[in-house]
């Protein structure tokens, strides 16, 4: 019941890294997924998979923090895909604006299949 | 007619408060679960923008929401989220044209957000403070 | 000193606003996050008591959140949940005696859980309402 | 980040069958668990498991009707047992005094193990 974002890393996924994000993305969650994203980056990831299947709620600070990451992505030549996102989350990523600079995906699966 | 007024602290998270009641009324009155989600949104966007920009000395919002219609027929929610704050003039919240392209997203989508996932929205606001008042349908 | 009071109405899941903000105000003072949960579960107990139990005319219920001690050092956490309903005699609440083992578990368990999770509880209650109060420290 | 209880019920694991909750388990959210586990045993089920991974709250209405298909699931010599609680649920449990009639194991494989 606390907020406090709970983040899984799944490297065992060949070129691909999933990050299974668990309750609010805010500013200081958005900065815990930045620095598990850029530690992947330094060890050469270069695609990243956020699976936001339990997230339900975000706020527009923290989805800077992420805009951030597709920056430094798109500058190693890298992509940050996301799945699972609520109806709502998904919603909102798009009034942002972000649909054109990250993959959106409606399951992992899917998700795998178009990243590798 | 159902209405709870909340005074919140200016503290992390302390806009969850103000979501999670949006959501337990959205869902007293029937209101579907992807609707209220949105509601839910708009209403913590509405409160970390009071929460970063408004330079409140009391460093509190107060955030009340209501129920619209009759109480056997539920309309919709109305949800005020209000500071004590400076202000600032909405119609001046340009879109940003510093920056690359990417970079231009990174911020000022607050109000965009709200507008966009609410049915109406209202914003006044003035030296002594600001008020965003937004409804959404059942 | 940070505090906030929350007028919450008896509708479903509006205890999760008291919970919410609990979580919130405990993240905030460094409470590890067990004992949070525990706050917010004691929290949860003592507000669907008063929504079941207090028989309130103004069906509403007060909930006063405070951090013990000094802003820079604080201690734990204090919270105070008011009804004005008809009350009980906190020493007549008996172990129920009838029904079978398993039967005898069904109910009459939201005061010991909220002994069982919070350091330190009081209660004062009469004919014009109930107020538990509670404390855990950080 | 709406409460109510979502439920899904996996009933390709032999004899048991394990049902996931996700959200608050309130007096509604012990109704819907009621429901399913009430049908399950209609269909000749008698070992159920609820993963409780995914919920981060409960309250003892909730419980109380939780002890209720525990009550039908003696009378049927059949058994319903718990896994992944948080801690503080965990503690809830075991104050309510569930420990002696319920079995409650860490993770769904330890559970599925002592439940097969
Ligand atoms: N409650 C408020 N008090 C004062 N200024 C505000 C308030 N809400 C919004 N603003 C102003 O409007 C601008 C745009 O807000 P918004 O669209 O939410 O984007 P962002 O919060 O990312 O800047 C803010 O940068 C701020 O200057
Ligand atoms: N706020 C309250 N107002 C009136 N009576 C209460 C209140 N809280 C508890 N009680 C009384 O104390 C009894 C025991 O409460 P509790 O231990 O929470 O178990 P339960 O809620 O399952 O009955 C209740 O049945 C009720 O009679």
């Amino acid at each position: 019941m606390t907020e406090s974002l709970k983040l899984t890393v799944d490297e065992e996924r060949g070129d691909l890294v999933v990050i299974y994000t668990e309750g609010y993305i805010n500013n200081q969650g958005g900065e815990e997924i930045a620095n598990v994203a850029y530690e992947l980056i330094e060890k050469g990831h270069t695609t990243l998979l956020l699976n936001l299947a339990q997230t339900k709620i975000v706020n527009s600070i923290g989805i800077s923090i992420l805009i951030e990451i597709i920056e430094r992505m798109l500058l190693i030549d890298g992509k940050l895909a996301f799945c699972c996102l609520t109806p709502t989350i998904e919603k909102t990523f798009n009034i942002m604006g972000l649909a054109q600079y990250a993959g959106m995906y409606s399951d992992e699966e899917t998700a795998i299949e178009a990243l590798t | 007619m159902q209405q709870v007024t909340l005074t919140l602290p200016m503290i992390p998270n302390m806009e969850l408060t103000a979501s999670t009641t949006a959501g337990a009324l959205g869902e007293h009155i029937g209101m579907a679960q992807d609707k209220v989600e949105e509601v839910q949104m708009a209403v913590v966007e509405a409160c970390i923008n009071a929460f970063e920009h408004s330079r409140s000395k009391v460093r509190e919002v107060q955030v009340q929401l209501l129920v619209l219609g009759a109480d056997e027929d539920p309309e919709g929610l109305e949800i005020t989220v209000a500071d004590d704050g400076i202000g600032f003039d909405p119609a001046d919240v340009a879109e940003r044209k510093d920056g690359t392209e990417l970079a231009k997203l990174k911020r000022g989508h607050g109000l965009k957000i709200i507008r966009s996932l609410m049915d109406e929205v209202t914003i006044r606001s003035s030296a002594t403070g600001t008020r965003v008042t937004m409804r959404k349908l059942r």
